[in-house]
């Protein structure tokens, strides 16, 4: 079996959160099994992050999401998720300390198993994100 | 077909009790924020029943720190009631149950 | 208010109308309201029709969907709908007649306001299929 | 989480009840058509319960369609019963209503 590819692209704002949770669900649940709702946590918090963080001057309006499905995997990658300065300052928080916000980048890695950014070639100065799951046996084709 | 939030405020003796269900996210959490803050400024004890959430996020969770450091501040009683599975997982994953009153779910019929 | 628009590609396959249906629910449904099922019921059949009748020479194996949300009307726009040779055999089946099959673009012609074919650029010797469906005052943002 | 197809038979007397549930589309109909083939091949009436289905789309409603057609050429009772909303609108926009025989839920628990 080949790699089976997704590429969703909504505006970036909060309400298409739950459009893109929905389709997340419904196409990876077969895979993914038991860690769907780990992995469409994931991604919410990622897409989320882009909609309240992402660097204006990158003058991009949507969230680009791209989903391979491998054999053994489930890869995600989100388009000019930040600017490349902005690097630095995604951060887990500190979990001794009890806050209101910070949690988002410490879903995603804890959930995932791979937490990675690269140059994203179609929008200068900018990093995607990548991500990715490995597959239960129990999803494997 | 929609699991959108639903927020819903009931008296008890000596307080409040949010009935919370569907999804708390980004988009929906600033409306249990307010909700949240409108009871505390109530006064008494305020119980955030959530059995009936399907989902919440890291934007859901900050609501209910928020709100418990507010309950905190003002000397009144902040409690979690029933937790659902996924709210547990959440919870959890922040390493923040240990900082929340949970109840578990009222005996009998509510 | 600008356009919002929403873009899908999904591999041209039986299982991707489940996580497609899932989407356009969340994401229409506070505009469409009551509209919503009848909008994502003409969808799955027109995203049936490509997965099972497009013609293999035109070299696709997705399903492209865009979604333009205007202040009055949602527009669809299915990219290499079918080839431009197969138009002629697309109609709705004589209803008389009792039999399996036959009934997707029945309902597509009931279900919206708009059904048109229109070359599309990105295909040469395909047509895109364009389907609108006028929102609801309920719906008006 | 899944509204995926569900299909169980119960006998009863004088033939089976097929009861269906979550969504019949182009993926999961022909599932649904290989158990009516099989209850039809088994004799007696067959009733297709459909008070459980969310979504149906053309392919499941080809599939009842062929279904009747077998029943018809065997001479053998084929019913619909309890269309939910969703299927009785769809068997009004296909104008397929007046060919099924479309019975009421039973009365009572089930
Ligand atoms: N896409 C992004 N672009 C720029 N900065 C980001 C982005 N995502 C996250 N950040 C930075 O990382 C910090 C931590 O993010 P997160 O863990 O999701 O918590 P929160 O969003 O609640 O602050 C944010 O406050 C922000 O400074
Ligand atoms: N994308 C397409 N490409 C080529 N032919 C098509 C396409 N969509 C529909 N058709 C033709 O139109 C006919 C009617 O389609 P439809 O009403 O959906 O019924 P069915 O799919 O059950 O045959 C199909 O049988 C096919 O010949």
């Amino acid at each position: 079996m080949g790699v089976r590819v997704y590429q969703l692209q909504v505006p970036a704002v909060a309400s298409c959160l739950r459009p893109v949770r929905a389709f997340l669900t419904a196409a990876l649940e077969d895979v993914l099994a038991a860690a769907t709702p780990a992995v469409v946590l994931a991604l919410d918090e990622a897409c989320a992050n882009v909609v309240a963080h992402r660097a204006r001057h990158l003058g991009r309006d949507d969230v680009e999401l791209r989903i391979e499905l491998w054999p053994d995997r489930v890869r995600f990658r989100l388009a000019a998720f930040c600017a490349a300065a902005d690097l630095p300052a995604i951060r887990p928080r500190d979990l001794a300390e009890v806050r209101a916000g910070g949690l988002g980048t410490h879903f995603v890695g804890q959930l995932m198993d791979r937490v990675d950014y690269e140059p994203d070639p179609q929008c200068p100065g900018a990093m995607a994100l990548l991500l990715e799951k490995r597959l239960p046996p129990e999803g494997r084709p | 077909m929609s699991d959108r939030l639903r927020v819903a405020t009931e008296r008890m003796e000596g307080g409040q009790v949010v009935v919370v269900g569907g999804e708390v996210d980004m988009e929906s959490s600033p409306r249990l924020l307010l909700e949240l803050q409108r009871c505390l400024a109530h006064g008494g004890r305020t119980v955030v029943d959530l059995a009936g959430v399907q989902y919440i996020d890291s934007a859901g969770i900050a609501v209910l720190v928020e709100a418990l450091k507010v309950a905190r501040r003002r000397g009144q009683e902040f409690a979690l009631r029933a937790p659902s599975a996924q709210v547990t997982a959440v919870l959890a994953l922040a390493q923040l149950q240990q900082f929340f009153r949970i109840e578990p779910a009222p005996d009998g019929p509510r």
